[in-house]
């Protein structure tokens, strides 16, 4: 066990290569530029790649490519460029290419406040892509969590060939504070399943009973075809509606068998609950203490934080919603997650947002003045 | 000299009777067929080119040197 | 009961304020055995700009990482001291540097310091860049809330190599003038 | 006999392929095809990748690595491929579009870097997959689908371009100049480095039929008639050459590969530094 | 009045043209492209000027160069370059200049299948660039809507200085039928607001009392400084958070003005109904279709069709939606405005997605299956 | 006395700027601006477009349109300004990264296009904004944050790359080159299409920290150091010429600008064309 | 009562359905006031592969534009007849190009009438490209459902300038054929 | 010849104290002050080659000559 003062961004390159991250391709930008930078750093040593692109859009290829090569990869990016991705994030869910993206986010829209915490990319991240898809995103609130959801995000992308998206706030990408390193045995690293077939029998695409189909690097004898069109279970292209449905119907039931073991939150102060703080990211943090404040007040005040921002843990608080009194999304946006949350309870539960969306990071009297609202 | 012979095939499944054989033969010995595809009217005099291969992009044709006994002189 | 320190250390880009507050945190959370954390604000984009960093020492789980009720603020420009001084809560401590502070205001319930930093390291290491390393001296000294040795051990593990002597040395300075400052 | 060797390269199963009948980019795949047999390469140690348009279709067709990706972005896979396993030959076909239009900065930045990835650049002068609109090497005054009342752009003279970016193996043909072809694409392959070479194709369907030249034949009578080796190109005059494009080898330098270098000067020196990170690793993670 | 047969696309030009637009800059893309060749033709011959870029990202920017210039500006794409569009959407959010962006959808996700029909955007849209914004976007569902909808996305975009984007379907785009144009006085056309004061009393982003600050075009006099970073009432960056709340908080107030004038739907059969089926584009007619076979089956079916896809046209589906016994959403892709559904009616109302997503379009059939199940 | 007409033409309550106290950039502004005083053009015909980095901010000092964009876009904003009114005079000023990393496709098209534009690239061989990373300018074993083992990248070199684009006006010089820069640039400006100049800027801050160049006058010297004229240049061998750069104009012929080209290609004949849409089109909708 | 009348027209790209589908559309509800919509599929991306037109000709709004039941096929390919011909309604008709389709299957409940198309076209005037011309003589022979002078008013607004008599032609020789093929 | 004479203005709310002016200046007549600010230090030997505006990254120093009576020789 190593004890580490680090900041999140580099939490995320430690926890990156011990995921047995060996590619990285990125473009600097703030405030994700130090995961690059520690990378360039590290990956050497490692006998892994560290390669600056010419932009955000060749960088998200060239992880796909290098990932096609059965090596795991990751880029980084904030707003602007995470939006130049969008492409080619899509290419990876068609093809269901492990891979991982840290978009550590800025104020937005647009080149917006690069230096300013914000949680604003919370729907993008989901729905940023064109054209029906499925993707996963991890959200830390503290360098540790930093350290081990990079480290999760590398294993549920190979776990389920999906890409990840760990997205971050400027709050805990520049934090510094102690991060507690594993013994290296200590850390589940799951790699990708591969083929067990032969190779004239492989198919790339193949409906398991998992919905996750074995995937064989390039150059490793298992010589195939991989596209950006609907295609079929071989992975060539199709017009076939009933191939194309299927393969759908696929990633449906892949990521609704996936959806309990990629969605982690954490619940305190739940017993005795008659409102929830729900929030996530470094908003959780500050939840935290709000909580503490309540409580002392006489609150009886409870938190939910989401480490999954999708699929969106909308069970989970549906659950615990029954009765409360009402509940609190705390975000450092004009109200995004709060959308999900109204629609995990439905209209029997009061909602009301906490919302900071001026470049400063949430204050706890910004939710304490909320909970007095109901 | 010995003249060479050529054996011409074209499959049928893969011609799409574009023709580029056709026209780029310097002996005019491929035609097209009623079904549209390319076939040997004057196999006899083929040259052994090749540019009917280069030329062809669907890899339809085929030629083959004719080795064997009939030696016309 | 539990405790929070907040220590907030303000001035302009390239004043090594980022490092320091680093330093303190390392100090805390790593040879002390407390809880810390240090953040920080940055001017546009990466570069240049007002700086600010922040560190919150507890001996329990910092929820909130951001300063909300500083003990200690250092101020090292006459923008940050109007800025933050009147932010520091009641009791604690304002340090500035008299060269860069030319007007200051009187802070109600707060001891306020006025401090020769940048004029001591061009002084006495004819090198303003240490200057941060004497603000840390007097900052140790003043707040009384970690160990000398603790933070001289986290000064060596995170100046760049070579240079550990000539910052170690300026922050002694620093410690002695905040005992000097403290006799005042 | 050489059609043959052609389709021992090929997914026969997927054939006939999805171009019209004629379609200079089937001539050049034969040729492709024919250099890579001349390297005596593995078909498991190709890749071959492509962007979004007709002749990007290639690799369905190609029994290698094949990825078909987004439009434009074949080099940036490219290069992601290849300096992740440089024990992989990578091989990028584009259109003049994917290329030079929509590509153009990974085509530069890929000139500029130098993997060892050969460019192929399938230049029929127009948008073939999209139905005819016009691109950066359209002719002057020719007829597109967006250029209702011709074509007004000045064209990219892609070996230039890819002179100024700074590749090192830079050469030019034509669907029809096989197999001349072959030998050019062969060195290409060959080249340890960037390679480019523009081959002029032609698609008598959607450039063709709007400019007088709407049969196969009429577009490689056409090609014949412009085309000529660079040194008979430089005895023109200016006024001559104005319709005339040399084709050839234009440049041909041995440069230091940028995989190689990362592994000499970045990696070899600081693969044994100290690190926390070593206990983590000791475990190769991969195995290529 | 003028009769004339034209597919969508086709309308969508003339629209734009009558509508008053003098640019346009895009990159073909199938199943958009004929918008592109359509405007090569048209837009010379009204001096009007036309670009094919060098990609997507190319011909958004330069959309908004023009409309800077005081030009009403158009750019037209399908998925995989609305994609790549999305950070200078984000660019056009924050700078509130007004042009509309044409996406002809396809099947996605990726190439996908371009040229089979989808609605598989409908989330991107909103949410597709990073960072808070806000944005109009409707969805024509004949030729004769094509024409009007483009009409009235120049007028919004005008009259609120918001990118506003015009979602069509393939089917839409693609289809013949009859289109009546309007006499030339008849249609509404719209212009931005000048400012009214002296040049050096210009304030291009100023609080207005309808949040919309008037717009000044390079070269008329009134010089001032547009950029991507937040900003303050003159134009400059600022990072002070007061003046960016107060920004974003104008933004909000002006969308929550212009909300009602902006939001267009329909209602049909709605007096009896017990059902509703709602959709929106080509899916629209499947279900006006759809409900007069449920009708003659004796089932007591009204419909809502969204031209207004966002601001979504919540608060007028909840009005309707009391005491219904079942709500159908019929899109074409796998479950995307009924999550919107689900959020404005509540768990009170059972709501069911009709979804057809294997690249056919949809058939009456498929929505009549789902009001089966109620 | 030069001083008074460069801040005639700044918006002096934006002064200071934030551009670090002795960085190259702030000298290439003034250059600019005497170079914009030499053409006598009006404040408000000017449009002047920059993408995202340090040299990208010099439009919010400058008192004419300006325009902010998003990184590596600035050419692209200014291709719609400028065809859209080619009444206005447009300027686009970015860094290396913007202009020929993330923007590399927006520079070669418009130098093959021809809008008439000016491209003032401030080259200071990093990234600036964004705290040091490498560009595709930095030099060879130069450190950087993300070259912490020095950088192996080769470098594009703007002046080849502006030319194999198509580009008819092409120049470079340096920041230090005063007023020599100011005269380049007044001929960029007054070129007739586009025209490029790079312009070697410099930043102690980032690039010159982590190299031994420290202040801006250890960078001012250096840079005298190795910039010398063309003509010099040329008399040098390969071997001399390895760490020299030539300065000067190296290409400059005259070309047919593109806007004009379509007004009169396109428009003219086609305005008069019968339309349907002509009834609804009468009045011009908009008075440039 | 109201009438719906669903027309496809299926083969090959290149093969101008698409354009008949439009001058079938354009005669309906521009020159007989009916209201009628085509669209169509496409093969890969813009070009190439097999081709779908489809007409519906209506007296009322026409909700759904696709063709469910369709009352007339048009076959001009082996694939469109075996991937088509079951779809017709009962009581419809099939047309097929016997140049295309060589071996029809029956359809039970259809009127299915083999006809030299391609062949006629090729004959008659040298131009294979006309034989979507030919069709459409036949389709509108056949189908009953439109004015041959409506259907020719649209082909001269449709097809290109100067291409007018030899596309009317093949039409008015369509057309009669159409008349053979029904006294059969 | 008569001498020419300059005078040399500092906007200290411009100037930064980059010692740009300072260090190109040919005549050495320019000196940072205690404010970290750029001053003419011997404007007596000031030659007027206006190296100082053009190299002044800040727009903060002018240079002007200084018309009048004052005929040294
Ligand atoms: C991002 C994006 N933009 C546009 C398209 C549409 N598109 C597909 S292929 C193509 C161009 C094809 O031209 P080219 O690259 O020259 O290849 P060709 O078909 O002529 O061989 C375009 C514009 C796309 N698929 N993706
Ligand atoms: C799409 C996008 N990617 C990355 C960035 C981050 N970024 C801002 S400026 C910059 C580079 C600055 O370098 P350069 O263009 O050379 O200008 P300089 O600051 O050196 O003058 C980068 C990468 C961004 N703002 N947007
Ligand atoms: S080999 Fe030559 S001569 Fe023989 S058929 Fe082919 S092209 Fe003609
Ligand atoms: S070239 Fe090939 S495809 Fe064309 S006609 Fe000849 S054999 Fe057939
Ligand atoms: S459209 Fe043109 S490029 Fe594409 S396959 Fe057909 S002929 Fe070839
Ligand atoms: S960081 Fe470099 S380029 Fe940017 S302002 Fe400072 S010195 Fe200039
Ligand atoms: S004008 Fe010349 S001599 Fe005078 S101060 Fe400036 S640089 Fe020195
Ligand atoms: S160059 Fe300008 S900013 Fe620098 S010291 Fe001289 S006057 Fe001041
Ligand atoms: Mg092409
Ligand atoms: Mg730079």
């Amino acid at each position: 066990m190593i004890k580490k003062m680090m900041h999140g961004n580099e939490a995320c390159a430690y926890g990156a290569i011990i995921a047995g991250c060996r590619f990285f391709a990125g473009y600097p930008i703030t405030p994700s530029s130090e995961i690059a930078e520690e990378l360039a750093v590290l990956l050497p040593q490692v006998e892994g790649k560290f390669i600056q692109m010419e932009d955000e859009i060749a960088s998200m290829a060239a992880i796909l490519g290098a990932s096609l090569n059965g090596i795991k990869s990751l880029t980084a990016t904030s707003g602007p460029g995470f939006s130049l991705k969008q492409e080619n994030i899509g290419y990876a869910c068609q093809t269901e290419i492990p891979c991982v993206i840290v978009n550590v986010q800025r104020g937005g829209p647009s080149t917006g406040s690069p230096t300013m915490p914000s949680q604003e990319d919370f729907m993008q991240s989901r729905w940023g892509t064109h054209g029906d898809h499925f993707i996963v995103v991890l959200s830390p609130s503290s360098v540790q969590e930093t350290f081990d959801l990079t480290v999760k995000s590398f294993n549920i992308s190979e776990k389920y060939r999906t890409p990840v998206i760990l997205l971050m706030d400027e709050i805990v990408g520049h934090m510094t504070e102690k991060m507690i390193l594993p013994e290296p045995g200590e850390i589940e690293i799951i790699d990708r399943k591969k083929p067990s077939v032969k190779p004239e029998d492989f198919r790339p695409y193949e409906n398991t009973e998992d919905g996750v189909p074995p995937m064989a690097a390039f150059g490793s004898g298992y010589r195939h075809h991989v596209t950006g069109l609907m295609h079929d279970e071989t992975g060539f292209p199709t017009n076939n509606s009933e191939i194309i449905q299927k393969q759908k119907d696929r990633w449906k039931k892949k990521f609704d068998l996936a959806r309990d073991t990629v969605v982690f939150t954490e619940l305190t102060d739940a017993e005795d609950m008659e409102y929830l703080v729900f929030s996530y990211g470094s908003s959780a943090r500050c939840t935290r203490k709000a909580v503490k404040i309540a409580r002392e007040n006489g609150l009886k005040v409870g938190s939910m934080k989401a480490l999954t921002l999708w699929p969106f843990p909308g069970k989970e608080l549906e659950k615990v919603s029954r009765g409360l009194k009402g509940i609190v999304v705390a975000e450092m946006n004009m109200g995004q997650a709060i959308r999900e949350v109204e629609r995990a309870v439905g209209k029997n539960v009061k909602v009301l947002g906490a919302n900071r969306y001026d470049g400063e990071s949430m204050h706890p009297d910004d939710i304490l003045s909320v909970i007095e609202k109901f | 000299m010995q003249k060479k012979r050529f054996m011409i095939t074209v499959d049928e499944r893969l011609c799409k009777g574009c023709e580029n054989c056709i026209n780029q033969c310097p002996k005019k010995v491929l035609e097209l067929s009623a079904k549209l595809k390319a076939y040997p009217a004057r196999q006899e005099d083929c040259i052994g080119c090749l540019r009917c291969e280069y030329i062809c992009p669907d890899f339809a044709i085929t030629v083959t040197e004719i080795k064997g006994d009939s030696n016309e002189n | 009961m539990s405790f929070r320190y907040e220590i907030r250390l303000s001035g302009a880009g390239g004043q090594g304020l980022i490092l320091i507050g680093k330093i303190l945190a390392e100090a805390a959370a790593i040879f002390a055995d407390l809880n810390a954390t240090q953040s920080q604000s940055y001017g546009p984009e990466s570069r240049g700009g007002a700086s600010r960093s922040e560190v919150i020492i507890s001996d329990e789980d910092i929820d909130y990482p951001k300063a909300g009720n500083v003990d200690f603020l250092l101020a090292m420009t006459q923008e940050a001291f109007d800025k933050y001084g009147e932010m520091t809560k009641n009791g604690g401590i304002v340090v500035y540097d008299m060269e860069m502070v030319h007007t200051p205001r009187q802070l109600e319930g707060v001891r306020v310091f006025p401090a020769q930093i940048t004029e001591l390291a061009i002084k006495e290491f004819s090198k303003p860049i240490v200057a941060n390393m004497v603000a840390l001296g007097i900052v140790i000294n003043l707040s009384n809330i970690l160990g000398i040795e603790t933070v001289k051990e986290a000064i060596k593990s995170r100046v760049p190599k070579g240079t550990e002597e000539i910052n170690l040395k300026a922050f002694d300075l620093g410690y002695e003038k905040g005992k000097e400052l403290q006799g005042l | 006999m050489k059609t043959e060797i052609v389709l021992s390269y090929l997914r026969k199963d997927k054939l006939p392929h999805i171009w019209c009948p004629g379609c200079g980019h089937g001539i050049i795949l034969g040729s492709m095809m024919r250099a890579v047999h001349k390297t005596g390469w593995k078909k498991d140690d190709i890749a071959l990748v492509s962007g979004i348009g007709c002749s990007s279709r290639t690799p369905g067709y190609v029994d290698f690595n094949t990825l078909h990706t987004t439009h434009g972005r074949s080099l940036a896979f490219a290069a992601g491929i290849k300096f992740s396993n440089p024990r992989l030959n990578v091989i990028s076909v584009m259109g003049d579009g994917d290329a030079v239009a929509i590509g153009g900065n990974h085509f530069i930045h890929a000139a500029r870097r130098n993997l060892n990835i050969t460019a192929l650049v399938f230049n029929n002068y127009i948008y073939g997959m999209t139905g005819g609109q016009f691109s950066p090497t359209t002719p002057y005054k020719a007829i597109a689908s967006t250029t209702p009342y011709g074509n007004i752009d000045k064209n990219f003279d892609i070996p230039s371009l890819a002179i100024g970016a700074g590749a090192g193996f830079v050469a030019r043909s034509t669907a029809i100049h096989v197999p001349g072809l072959d030998d050019i694409i062969y060195q290409a392959l060959n080249y340890d480095g960037f390679s480019v070479v523009e081959i002029i194709s032609f698609c008598h369907v959607q450039y063709g039929k709007r400019n007088k030249l709407k049969t196969p034949l009429s577009m490689i009578d056409w090609l014949k008639s412009i085309a000529l080796p660079i040194a008979a190109y430089e005895k023109l005059g200016e006024e001559q050459r104005r319709d005339k494009i040399p084709i050839g080898i234009f440049k041909n330098i041995p440069t230091e590969e940028y995989s190689q270098k990362y592994i000499k000067e970045i990696i070899d020196p600081n693969k044994s530094k100290d690190s926390i990170l070593k206990d983590y690793c000791k475990a190769k993670l991969y195995d290529l």
